[in-house]
């Protein structure tokens, strides 16, 4: 809740590129990132941007694919904000938050309906076509939200998609042609699989206030802007997935300049988050 | 299956009176008025406390409220067994409320409310146990009047030996168990939880072993809430006496 | 010892930890100070006529302290001071608290304590400065003298029975705040002084430090009282301060020199703001790291020089 | 009490694999850039305050507008008017039956025709209330979304609410490498990448982008025309059927 004077004060900030915490309009928080946190899932992340804290888990399971796409495996994705983040996000209000954010981080990834063409190529979550395949949650929890929420939540799943061990299974075929093939599951972490996520993308969130365009927005700043584009950029700066926020238009030649902002910020955030994501594999002892 | 071996150590080595690692980090939650992280072995929980604040226009019945949230990534099953522990979270927040509402102070609690809110980031048995240990640190990091400090602790009787902070594993056997939060001070029993059929003198036992539990994890709360106070009174100012504050 | 130039990116509990360490190697182990948990039975001493302060309670006969603190004894008044609890208002305070609501003739003020405080209409300099009597008409504009979610400077002026705050704007100095930032800190890091309005030539910032933990820092106004908009003299236009660039990052600097010694931990004063602000500029650090790690520890080392020479 | 519905289409849906012939022509005889045949009529119901009913090939949406009125919700002092939307779509919608009640991607719809709305409401003109806008899609037969966000800017016209400008909006599906314009179901379901946009073409101001799938900045750059273009389309549509409306409207009350 901020006043209409602080509001201005923000918006000027901006247009001089000076915000208020001394970060010009196209510079990061701090990012901590922790790979491998949770030692009960299959992959795990923990992100810090700013005050803003996120954790996400990644579990798989066995399922039947969907007749569209049958040697494909099957991906979800849910957001939660948990009550830590505090009362006001109980009831309505944190679940329709964690809904959105939910819908635009399933679009930034989202395959074709024949599982190809995805973020994670579904196809290496198949297992006996047409019968059984890999169904995948990612699970992303809200533990503190101080604005840009939604690209602190891509970058943990991200994260926790590299960190994902997928078990091994070896199928034995059935003799006979009636009883099922058996499948024997080997969850010893060594003869794991993992996953390919060099083409999952980050979602930088680009907002615009009077001319000028600005990234990772803390709470009171994201009270300032007139309105933003959630844009997906993987890392070679492809765009692959977008949605608009806010209450007021867009003219055209804004949008152009901020997906090109957009396509010059992301791969340098996914930079940053992929030595984060090296390093912090190799540190994951059980520090919380 | 096995639970205790013959030289009596149970499935992760552990003897029968002893408790899982035990770590504890307070006020690492910035943006709460107290918050308190909570760790026994694999049982992972993080409580937050918002409050005591101007209760808002709606004055609610009781002045404290407890959740405590159990989310789809903490729970080692699927999604039904995710709603039942949730459940049996909610029910166990009810408990935990009033027994809350007992420690505190009524004159704070007359026209404030406190919103204690828990979240489980790993479940890996003596849940509830973690739960009302994280809830009360993190009041007391609040800096929320307690009449007492109190800790909690889940024991269970397997192949006749009491055993102390019971695992997922070592709970999901249908063997008498129970669990306490145990007022430190005046000695008594706040929150009494019991499961499966027990004879009076199993109770008594789990309930002796349960005490000692509680006094062995009151000992690590209260060096962790004297050292936290400690840094945080050396860093603000090596005088500590109210006068000089009103030079 | 978990040093911080490596990472970037700490919580509070860390960064009071690697504060604390270093201050007690300086001034020789645990402060002098006894400190107690919940439920500790505090030594009286056989003193028969204590008297029981804050944070403590009787248990039979015995003094137990109900909060974990330090203990303090001022003659006969012994209690347990806190350090992260909400702000308990006293008589007097100067305090920055942001208009929530306008209900009836009284604005309701969130001061960040445990309840909500209350600014009467008639507790207020209208515009046009004229002391009369409030009539209907101004119940009905109060939304033009300070608007929901509106920063005020303000004091208190009294209590009511359920303990609850009136605050009162009656001054010159006190008013609507326009064209600065807000930082929050713990309340227990201000001091109560006798001038909480600072004007800081020297940084070309002026702060005002809210007993509640709200500070409010705008760029220096030459003469007039800190920032205030002067709601006397003509009624409240809307116009708007412009900010140069070269004002701003003065102020910028300052917050992030308020929230990097909020984040330590380390009670704030004109001298330390001022000191951290002077370290900054000579280590040139860019504004937006002062609150890494490399530049914290430069802060803490400045404090344990200053408390040697204490 | 609702019937647990196990129940499975009798024959599983034919989705016809090539969609795009290389001679450029789609299943229904379209071109690349041509839209479905297009029907807007404003003031399809009596009771709500504005509404329309919009048919785009198959797909069919009923909007009603009701307001501006005192919001159900308590909600905090604001000087602006909100606008609340709630899209459904019908049980019979789809051809796989749909259970009613508010499921996740009827919530994501609401949230995105709200902002595709909001920029073109003068909020200020109704302050501390709100605007409801029900809209429920008969059938689907692709972009419901499109469609749903060109006829709640007319029934919200029709309401005399004040708006800087009419909304309309397309949608674009990528087959195999090709951009197709306002697609059915059956080439959406095809599609490995979809931009949809919504856009005040008056005052050329985009008020919802929503994509999905990988593009190039050239790619999205050639979407991005071809969706601005089938707005500019829409929008004499609308306007158009605007205008009889009112024509209507004032004749009727001439007659009396």
């Amino acid at each position: 809740m901020l006043s209409q004077h602080e509001r201005h004060y923000i918006q000027q900030g901006m247009a001089q590129n000076v915000r208020n915490d001394g970060r010009t309009c196209e510079h990061y928080r701090p990012l901590k990132l922790e790979v491998g946190v949770l030692n009960m899932t299959s992959g795990s992340a923990r992100v810090k941007l700013g005050g803003t804290e996120v954790v996400v888990g990644v579990k798989v399971d066995i399922a039947t694919p969907s007749p569209d796409a049958p040697d494909a495996g099957l991906a979800y994705y849910d957001v939660e904000i948990s009550p830590l983040a505090g009362p006001e996000y109980l009831g309505y209000a944190g679940s329709e938050l964690g809904a959105s954010l939910a819908q635009r981080l399933a679009r930034s990834m989202q395959a074709g309906s024949d599982g190809r063409g995805g973020a994670v190529d579904l196809t290496a979550l198949g297992i006996i076509k047409g019968k059984t395949c890999w169904a995948m949650y990612v699970d992303a929890l809200v533990i503190r939200v101080d604005g840009n929420v939604l690209d602190a939540v891509s970058i943990a799943a991200k994260a926790a998609l590299a960190d994902t061990k997928l078990p091994s299974i070896s199928v034995t075929e059935a003799e006979g042609e009636d009883d099922e093939p058996e499948l024997e599951v080997d969850d010893d972490p060594s003869a794991s699989v993992r996953l390919e996520t060099p083409s999952v993308p980050c979602i930088v969130t680009v907002s615009q206030a009077g001319r000028s365009y600005v990234v990772d927005l803390c709470e009171e700043e994201e009270q300032c802007v007139d309105a933003s584009l959630h844009i997906a950029v993987t890392a070679q700066g492809s765009l692959r997935g977008i949605t608009k926020q806010g209450s007021s238009g867009i003219d055209l030649g804004s949008l152009q300049e901020m997906l090109g902002i957009a396509q010059r910020v992301g791969p340098k955030l996914i930079q940053v988050v992929d030595q984060h994501i090296a390093s912090g594999a190799a540190t994951a002892q059980e520090e919380d | 299956m096995e639970f205790v071996s013959p030289e009596g150590l149970r499935l992760d080595g552990r003897r029968p009176k002893e408790l899982r690692k035990l770590r504890i980090k307070l006020g690492s939650l910035d943006g709460t008025d107290g918050s308190a992280f909570v760790q026994l072995g694999n049982t992972k929980v993080l409580a937050a406390v918002f409050g005591p604040r101007g209760a808002p226009t709606g004055a609610r019945s009781s002045a404290i409220s407890c959740v405590i949230a159990v989310s789809a990534i903490s729970v080692q099953g699927d999604r039904r067994s995710k709603e039942r522990l949730g459940r049996q979270a909610t029910e166990f927040s009810r408990a935990l409320t009033n027994a809350m509402e007992q420690l505190v102070p009524a004159d704070i609690l007359k026209n404030a409310c406190i919103d204690v809110h828990v979240q489980v980031l790993q479940a890996d048995g003596g849940l509830f146990a973690a739960c009302a240990n994280a809830a009360l640190l993190a009041l007391a990091n609040a800096g929320v009047p307690l009449r007492d400090i109190c800790a909690a602790c889940h024991t269970g009787l397997l192949e006749s030996t009491a055993l102390v902070d019971l695992s997922a594993q070592e709970s999901m056997q249908q063997a008498p168990q129970a669990a306490i939060l145990y007022e430190c001070r005046t000695q008594s029993i706040a929150i009494m939880q019991t499961d499966n059929k027990m004879s009076t003198t199993a109770l008594e036992e789990l309930l002796e072993l349960a005490t000692e539990g509680c006094i062995a994890l009151v000992t690590a709360m209260r060096q962790a809430l004297i050292s936290s106070t400690v840094q945080q009174l050396s860093t603000s100012a090596p005088h500590a006496s109210a006068a000089q504050r009103r030079d | 010892m978990l040093s911080l130039a490596s990472g970037s990116v700490f919580d509070s509990a860390d960064l009071v930890a690697v504060a604390a360490s270093s201050f007690d190697q300086t001034s020789g182990g645990a402060p002098e100070t006894p400190v107690v948990c919940v439920g500790d039975t505090i030594a009286t001493d056989g003193q028969e006529g204590f008297l029981r302060g804050h944070g403590t309670q009787i248990v039979d006969g015995e003094l137990v302290a109900t909060v974990s603190g330090a203990v303090e004894r001022i003659n006969k008044l012994v209690s347990v001071r806190t350090l992260k609890s909400r702000y308990t208002a006293e008589l007097g305070d100067v305090l920055v608290g942001r208009v929530r609501e306008i209900s009836g003739k009284r604005w309701k003020v969130d001061i960040n304590g445990r309840q909500e405080a209350v600014l009467q209409l008639s507790a207020v300099n209208l515009p046009g400065g004229i002391q009369r009597r409030r009539t209907a008409e101004d119940e009905l504009n109060m939304r033009s003298v300070f608007q929901e979610g509106d920063l005020i400077s303000t004091e208190v002026q009294s209590f009511f029975a359920d303990g609850s705050v009136a605050l009162h704007t009656r001054s010159t100095k006190y008013g609507k705040l326009k064209g600065g930032q807000l930082v929050t800190v713990a309340c227990s890091l201000i001091r109560r002084q006798k001038q909480h309005f600072i004007p800081l030539e020297s940084l070309g910032v002026d702060v005002i430090l809210g007993c509640n933990g709200l500070v409010w820092v705008t760029p220096h106004v030459a003469g007039a009282p800190a920032a205030a908009a002067d709601q006397t003299s003509e009624p409240d236009t809307d116009v708007e301060p412009s900010v140069s660039a070269k004002q701003r990052a003065a102020v910028c600097r300052t917050a992030n020199a308020l929230r990097a010694l909020g984040a330590l931990g380390i009670s704030i004063t004109p001298a330390t703001i001022e000191d951290t602000c002077k370290a900054s500029i000579d280590a040139g650090v860019q504004l937006h790291a002062m609150l890494e790690g490399p530049f914290l520890e430069v802060i803490i080392s400045q404090e344990t020089q200053r408390r040697q020479r204490q | 009490m609702a019937r647990r519905d196990t129940s499975v289409p009798y024959q599983p849906q034919s989705r016809p694999e090539a969609v795009v012939s290389d001679t450029g022509e789609r299943l229904d005889g379209r071109g690349l850039e041509e839209f479905r045949s297009a029907f807007l009529s404003p003031h399809a119901l009596s009771q709500a305050a504005g509404s329309a009913y919009a048919e785009c090939g198959k797909t069919k949406v009923m909007v009603g507008v009701y307001g501006p009125r005192q919001s159900a919700r308590a909600t905090a002092f604001s000087e602006q008017g909100r606008v609340q939307c709630d899209v459904k779509l019908a049980s019979f919608a789809t051809r796989q039956r749909r259970r009613f009640g508010q499921s996740t991607d009827e919530r994501e719809l609401s949230g995105l025709l709200a902002t595709a709305l909001e920029a073109a409401v003068l909020r200020h003109t109704f302050p501390k209330s709100c605007i409801d806008i029900y809209c429920l899609v008969l059938e689907s037969g692709g972009s419901e979304l499109t469609v749903a966000i060109t006829a709640a800017a007319m029934a919200i016209a029709d309401a005399g609410i004040a708006m800087a400008d009419v909304v309309t909006a397309c949608s674009v599906s990528r087959v195999a490498g090709q951009l197709l314009l306002d697609p059915t179901a059956d080439e959406a379901f095809r599609e490995d990448g979809s931009v949809l946009l919504a856009m005040m073409p008056a005052a050329n101001l985009v008020t919802q982008l929503v994509v999905t799938g990988e593009w190039s900045s050239a790619q999205m750059k050639q979407a991005l025309c071809l969706c601005m273009g089938g707005c500019l389309q829409l929008d004499a549509v609308t306007r158009k059927a605007l205008a009889s409306s009112e024509e209507q409207a004032l004749a009727a009350m001439r007659i009396e």
